[in-house]
């Protein structure tokens, strides 16, 4: 007999931990992972993430699946926010939704990695030029939603606010996290290409190190997440479904288009799962620099709070069985 | 001699920096993984790794007429991004 | 407009944290890993990973009447588990 | 011919950096490991001890010698800190005896870690569960000294520091390091029950990395430890005798436990570490909390400055042979 | 009562911690890991790992007599390496 | 076609992650990495290195190559910041002159690194006891410096900063990259000789680990250099220049001296790059302290902002050449 899916990737060891982080913020342990070590942790799973996926794909080339998924993940990031704003301006202002917006329109990597592990354990096979999607679709998300604001902002927006392109490019390109994935994956790309020695020297920091230190962020994650949950409450609860209903809505359209480009049960869960997450690291930071009316508890609570620990623990299962369901119908 | 306390986001950080420089105070001191809340906003610490950063805590020590001639500047830098601006009296050892 | 610094054990930050925001102070600013000396007891940076952990440094600004208001409880915060508070003079920028 | 094991323990790296830390010191060099990076590696080892301890607990289930040990392991945390009491009583008041006498009872990750490499170098086998005597020693002796803060306390105690059993239990349970290792090792178990392949995955983080990151936790030791020292002096030669005179008396009374348990050379080594070490980890962090009254400098300076690197650089071959001499007569 | 605030490399802390001592000052909070700019040298945080380190910031809260008392030495300890001591009125909470 | 040296040596991750640190910087990136993870890096690295270089030192033995090579790579740097404060002095006071020089005459162990993952990739052999002379480059070249002010200084200099030798011994010896370097080789050589497994366990923490941990420092190097190179402008055109003149300067007395010593290629770099390079580290920490008149950011720019980059870009390979057109002359 199988074990449900949901138990089965609870039980690994990332969920776990992200678990254990959660709940000594219910028992209210002092178990604290004090800064900047999680900027540590942040930082090399990025590099690593990137450097992982520019190898991946130098060695499969641009196949014919590529250019079509890679577009598609493009589109959904450029598309989702203009969804989200539309849903979220019933309730809040052009700033607000334009920040909790593009924050669903781009991706968290931490939950791409978490649904790799899932593959993994399942023995579902994935492409590794998956990670391109995931490193294509931050920055759209970012354009989009800084545009909403220049557009849709009250005529009163202060000069001093007024966001030139070159300010919201900068923004959506230079971002410490998105630039550290970015040029990661270029030096991936550029070693596997011409200093094949070097992969096999960089494997156990990049790749055997990887998921060790994946589950001790995670640790954090789950201690950060929960601290932030309760000041959802505040925040009301039409924003509380929002960050429920946004993943399974984004996942849902996912599905289809993983369908229709004829993706593989696992590269649809990794397409699945980049509509499905929300960022906190780059769209967070760019928002705070050039939409300072956002509030920032708003579009990190319902990231960080709520829509993280739901794709981590149960979302990543219920998107598998939501491919398993609908793809085949197709592809077999 | 006056003291003057900053406390911003650390993101700010350069372009309050050049303001003082711009002004040729004769020297500052950051403290940067500064935390808090203000009356519009909450930093805390153990989300630093995230894109919203810490607080730096600026101190300078220097003469009024320095203040005043920066107060327009750092206003606006505060204003935009928010953070607090408070003078005291110092007297060097 | 006073300042207030208070320094105190980072374990009771929570505490002194929950008594600021019951006064309905407008803003604090807390800094983490401080270390020092007071009358009775010793705490030193590389002792952090120990379990004493470090010192906070705790500052707001607000007016004379909050800090009335919160005298006594911080003064509660602070006998039971030792640390220091001094108020100042600030002027806002 | 063989080498003196006390020279052979102290050539291994792990007590060589121990020794460089407090050599420079000593020399005055400006050697630092700044905050928080100490705190990353106690957070790591406390994470690796638990899961490879919930690991090989699962892989050796509860045979029968398990129970025996791991109930006299609680049996010894909770004697150790009467007795240790009833001595302090002599020279301090009733907070500091208890205070110092937990931490006696408590135990020390790293001085077992210590003795671990120490059997793996001489090629002595132990067996996995004994990471469970180790967790389960902490939080014993934690309660036995707050109950005796509790009852023994001056009348005149002030009625806010009154010690209700609930803030007792989350103080032994919750304490951030005693946490960390109790749910680490719960992850480690349940890992092991149902997602092996999640174990050769943790692997490198937490079995090949784990000697080095060891030794550059105790090359910080070493710079504590030395730092301590000096303030010893301050606290006088009764409580600088207890430091070392304790862990004798403890390890004396856990061999011959362990002589009555039939436990093997190795088991019997780490039964009498754990009985010999001393904490400065999670009771010091939860005396801090509850006896303010207690002198922190007493407890962390005696045993981090003195009984720890006792145990890291003399003790432990000294319990080797003390195993040696008094076990065999009875199980050969 | 007085604030006095010590701003200098990490480097002369013990130096500086000494003539706190030797002055019997009730107490003293020490705040590493800041940075600046004097009117001679520069420092930046992210230079940290180099030789160079950082600056710690050391407030005292303690009498006038005292500061008096120490004066002197600290101008030496601050002279030969930099850094910078300011005094500011201060009362307990 | 063989690929040019330099573009190869350009494509190696640890290069490639140093050039992506400093276009973050020229982009105005906001990528950082928050003090103190640089120095857990940079302490990582100093006990690898010295911890491996024990090891090497124990097994290849003092062969009759040894002795003269360390003999001259420490003569280089007792002469190096001679030839350098006679240059300096041309335009700048005492205090500077023999703190810069004093930097040219140590040695940069990244950059040494550096020039070992070169010769790797480029499959040069070359022999483990360099590191020796490596740890050997340090400490003269401070003494030499601080002996300069002593003896050179305006007579004016006030009393309290007379140094005695004891103190500049202190700074040579004590430093604490110094002595984390040279304990650790101790370290690596007494774990060599009496316990061969406790180097088994230290490999995959010194051995596997290093070259990525190598590639994350890099990185925070990138950017440190490209925030120091603007502030070069201040120090004159002069100073520009010597950073850029002084390591090929010196590059070129070392590639003789290694043609005289018969040195193989592999260690012919080695020896050349040790001469090369410029102290960042332990001279620095080393002038802040004893000769608080040189102005930091003089001896910090030159060293970090142009030496170091223009090592490890361009140098390594250019000095590979070097050794290839002078070392075959004599040795076949
Ligand atoms: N009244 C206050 N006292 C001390 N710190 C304050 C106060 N108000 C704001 N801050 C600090 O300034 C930062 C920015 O505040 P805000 O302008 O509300 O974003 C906060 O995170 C606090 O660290
Ligand atoms: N006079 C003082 N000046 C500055 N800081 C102080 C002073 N007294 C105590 N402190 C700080 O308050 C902390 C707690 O002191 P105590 O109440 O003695 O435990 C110390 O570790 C210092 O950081
Ligand atoms: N006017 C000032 N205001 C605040 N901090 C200062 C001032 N001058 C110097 N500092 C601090 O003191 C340190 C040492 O300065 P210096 O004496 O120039 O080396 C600087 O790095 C700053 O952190
Ligand atoms: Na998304
Ligand atoms: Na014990
Ligand atoms: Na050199």
């Amino acid at each position: 007999m199988e074990i449900n899916p949901i138990v089965q990737n609870v039980l690994a060891p990332p969920v776990l931990f992200f678990l254990i982080g959660a709940i000594s913020v219910l028992f209210k342990s002092d178990l604290e992972i004090p800064a900047p070590l999680p900027k540590l942790f942040s930082l090399y799973l990025l590099l690593a993430i990137g450097f992982k996926g520019g190898i991946e794909i130098q060695k499969s080339g641009f196949t014919d699946q590529v250019l079509p998924t890679l577009s598609a993940a493009i589109l959904m990031s450029l598309v989702i926010p203009l969804i989200g704003f539309l849903i979220l301006r019933f309730k809040f202002d052009v700033f607000n939704s334009a920040a909790i917006a593009a924050a669903y329109g781009s991706i968290s990597a931490v939950t791409f990695i978490s649904a790799e592990s899932f593959l993994e354990s399942q023995k579902i096979a994935f492409d590794g030029f998956m990670v391109g999607a995931l490193a294509l679709m931050e920055s759209p998300a970012i354009i989009v939603g800084l545009l909403l604001v220049k557009f849709a902002a009250p005529k009163n927006r202060p000069k001093s606010r007024k966001m030139h392109l070159s300010a919201i490019l900068h923004e959506s390109f230079l971002n410490g996290s998105v630039y550290l994935l970015l040029s990661s994956l270029i030096v991936g790309f550029l070693t596997a290409s011409s200093n094949p020695s070097g992969i096999v020297k960089m494997e156990p920091f990049t790749g055997q190190l990887f998921y060790g230190a994946e589950c001790f962020f995670l640790l954090d994650m789950g201690i950060v997440a929960a601290q932030r949950l309760p000041r959802l409450k505040n925040a009301g609860s039409f924003l509380i479904g929002f960050a429920i209903f946004m993943p399974l809505f984004n996942a849902f359209i996912g599905v289809f288009i993983a369908r229709f480009l004829s993706l593989g049960p696992g590269n649809a869960l990794l397409f699945v799962v980049l509509c499905a997450s929300a960022s906190y690291l780059a769209v967070p930071a760019a928002m705070r620099m050039t939409v300072p009316e956002a509030k920032s508890s708003y579009y990190i609570s319902t990231t960080l709070g709520l829509t993280f620990p739901f794709n981590i623990v149960l979302g990543i299962p219920i998107y598998m069985s939501l491919v398993n369901t609908i793809i085949p119908l197709s592809t077999l | 001699m006056k003291r003057l306390d900053l406390i911003f986001s650390e993101r700010e950080l350069d372009a309050i920096i050049k303001t003082l420089e711009k002004a040729n105070v004769p020297g500052y001191t950051v403290m940067k993984h500064a935390t808090g809340r203000g009356p519009e906003r909450v930093v805390t610490e153990d989300m630093e790794f995230t894109g919203l950063g810490a607080n730096a805590h600026v101190i300078v020590f220097c003469e009024q007429e320095l203040i005043d001639k920066m107060r327009d500047n750092i206003r606006d830098d505060l204003s935009y991004y928010g953070g607090v601006a408070y003078i005291s009296e110092a007297t060097p050892l």
